[in-house]
């Protein structure tokens, strides 16, 4: 295991490594916890071995995993695109392939890594700026020689957004109002049976179809037996299922055709 | 500065040496400067290092703004910086009193800034109340509306646009450059509201309503 | 003093004449001293007599204020008079506390002002997580961000820069005199460099960076 190398014997190395996987929601996203894996090779950024960050990234969560840790999906995104880019930067290049190379990409990786960090410097640095009100300061007392007072209004641009948006909302919610959610359009309908038809050797009622809890509210059910009987009838002409009523009014049947 | 230097050796009491008189007419001078009330000399000499001498500092720096634009006051037992008094004529601009635009106000803006050239009538449908005339007179005369060319419809009504006063106050270089619905929504500034399902509903519609017509009516 | 002598027979010619220099000097330390804001030049000639050169007295007002506990500060293109920083310790008393920023809204000013005018999705770029809810509204609300020039891309996106307030707090003339700004400049860590993609898109991205660079060093 490559866990072996980079999780080393060291003790305060590992504690380190552990504090990490503990923060793991301290971490404001998989580019900050990539740059604080980084700074562990201890060298300038420029120089960064993006191959063994890459590894440093797959083992963590590989460890976050093993600790039941929950990681949201860009931190498994990230090592998706992390392991791919290992294997780019392993494997010799195929010459048949388009696109950027391992190469260009690892730089891509390691800039933004430059940049975010470089970035944090310079928050720092502007934040340790003296500051009005806390080393510098204004004038305490404003004039206020007692003269004709003119009054005027005032408001922000942010009041000004939010007046808009507060009477835009209204309308913009209007064609919504329509309720979609007790809708099942013909293409669920049509995407839940084939995915169930196949299971479906004996004549079975199409009523059995409709989803889970739809049959209780009888807006629901109507529109759910509506689409589902659509849908039967299209699964028909397509030669996946066979279709029969015994009666007027009786149970509609369907089984599948291609056994 | 002779004084500085027969000062120092005066201060023996004090166990740290006092900083040279310039260094306490510079203190002085943005205590008072930045203070909102007078200082007396107590509480000058309680801002300051151990060992000042606000008293003389004061003296100083009165001196130092002898004739200026600016000048060091005693108003009772304490000092202040006041502006001469020859040059009043110049802070006519100080003394504007600022309130807050009304909501109706408000809102009515956004539509203009938004929607320029806007109609009258189309203000009233977009925000769903009649505008009261004090509404767009009072926008009138900040000179944050204006009037726009007539509309080339039935009746001819004019429309209203935002002036250059409207952009210099909300610090825009275009009424273009407003944020749309889903900028807004996504820089978190829309207020959150209910899920498409409970608007059928439409209660709070009727409480907003309900408030739009009292602030209109206020206002007139 | 002899000039103004002179002056005051004749009347038709002083209705237009300016005031002497030392005494513009005086008008403009007073209007700095009356207020906290800062003023334009525009604004102090707009408030001193006809005639008047508020630029050439700020120059002068500037020299007589080197080194003392108040300076006269450039801000933007406008002035203002501040306490010198080394006495902010003397002003305990006047500090107002400031609402902590969130390392979320210090990272997010700081791209703002290094990369200004910089779209949303460039934040979220460059800082490799979303921008959450309540950031970009804290700094508006805070007046040191406010929104710019749509960009001329696809969506037309709104862009972000910073304002004068911003550069007045953190006691900058202008946003070119950032820390550190030339050496990541010239490191090219202000460029927004497109990822490489695997499959191509979006080229266009690249040009219209120079213009970015090129407009906010155009801002005088």
């Amino acid at each position: 295991m490559s866990d072996a190398t980079i999780f080393s014997t060291d003790v305060n190395e590992r504690l380190a490594a552990e504090a990490l996987i503990v923060d793991v929601d301290g971490f404001e996203g998989p580019l900050d916890l990539l740059l604080t894996l980084s700074r562990t090779q201890k060298v300038d950024l420029r120089q960064i071995s993006v191959l063994a960050l890459a590894e440093q990234y797959l083992a963590f969560i590989h460890k976050a995993r093993d600790l039941r840790l929950e990681l949201a999906a860009d931190y498994l995104v990230m090592a998706a695109w992390l392991a791919f880019l290992k294997s780019r930067l392993l494997l010799p290049p195929d010459p048949s392939e388009e696109g950027p190379s391992g190469e260009e990409l690892a730089a891509h990786l390691a800039f933004q890594l430059e940049r975010l960090a470089a970035m944090r410097d310079a928050a720092a640095k502007l934040m340790a700026r003296d500051q009005l009100g806390r080393d510098f300061f204004a004038r305490g007392i404003t004039e206020d020689v007692t003269r004709t007072r003119r009054v005027t209004y005032t408001a922000t641009l942010l009041d000004l957004m939010q007046g808009y948006a507060r009477i835009r909302t209204k309308d913009e919610f209007r064609p919504f109002v329509m309720d979609r959610e007790k809708v099942f359009t013909m293409e669920e309908a049509l995407g839940r049976m084939r995915g169930l038809i196949g299971f479906a050797g004996e004549w079975t009622d199409i009523l059995s179809y409709l989803p889970e809890g739809w049959e209780l509210d009888p807006v629901k059910r109507r529109s759910a037996t509506a689409s589902t009987f659509a849908a039967s009838l299209e699964l028909a002409k397509e030669g996946k299922i066979e279709i029969r009523q015994g009666d007027i009014f009786a149970p509609i049947q369907i089984r599948n055709k291609e056994r | 500065m002779s004084e500085q230097a027969t000062d120092a050796p005066e201060s023996e009491e004090s166990l740290f040496e006092a900083p040279p008189m310039g260094e306490q007419e510079r203190m002085v001078e943005a205590i008072l400067f930045a203070t909102a009330d007078p200082c007396t000399v107590a509480e000058l000499a309680g801002r300051m290092p151990h060992g000042c001498d606000p008293a003389e500092a004061l003296v100083h720096l009165r001196k130092r703004y002898e004739g200026r634009g600016v000048s060091l006051v005693k108003v009772g037992d304490a000092w202040a910086l006041r502006t001469a008094p020859d040059l009043g004529f110049l802070m006519q601009k100080e003394t504007v009193e600022t309130r807050k635009l009304s909501r109706a106000a408000v809102e009515t803006l956004a539509i203009v800034a938004y929607h320029q050239p806007v109609t009258r009538a189309e203000i009233e449908e977009i925000r769903g109340v009649s505008v009261s005339r004090g509404t767009i007179d009072q926008l009138i005369e900040l000179e944050w509306i204006r009037f726009g060319r007539r509309r080339m419809t039935p009746g001819r009504p004019v429309t209203f646009v935002v002036t250059q006063d409207f952009l210099d106050h909300f610090g825009l270089e275009n009424a273009r450059d407003l944020p749309g619905l889903k900028e807004l929504r996504s820089a978190g500034l829309l207020e959150s509201r209910p899920a498409p399902l409970l608007a059928e509903a439409g209660e709070e519609e009727g409480d907003e309503d309900d408030t739009d017509q009292t602030e209109m009516f206020d206002e007139s």
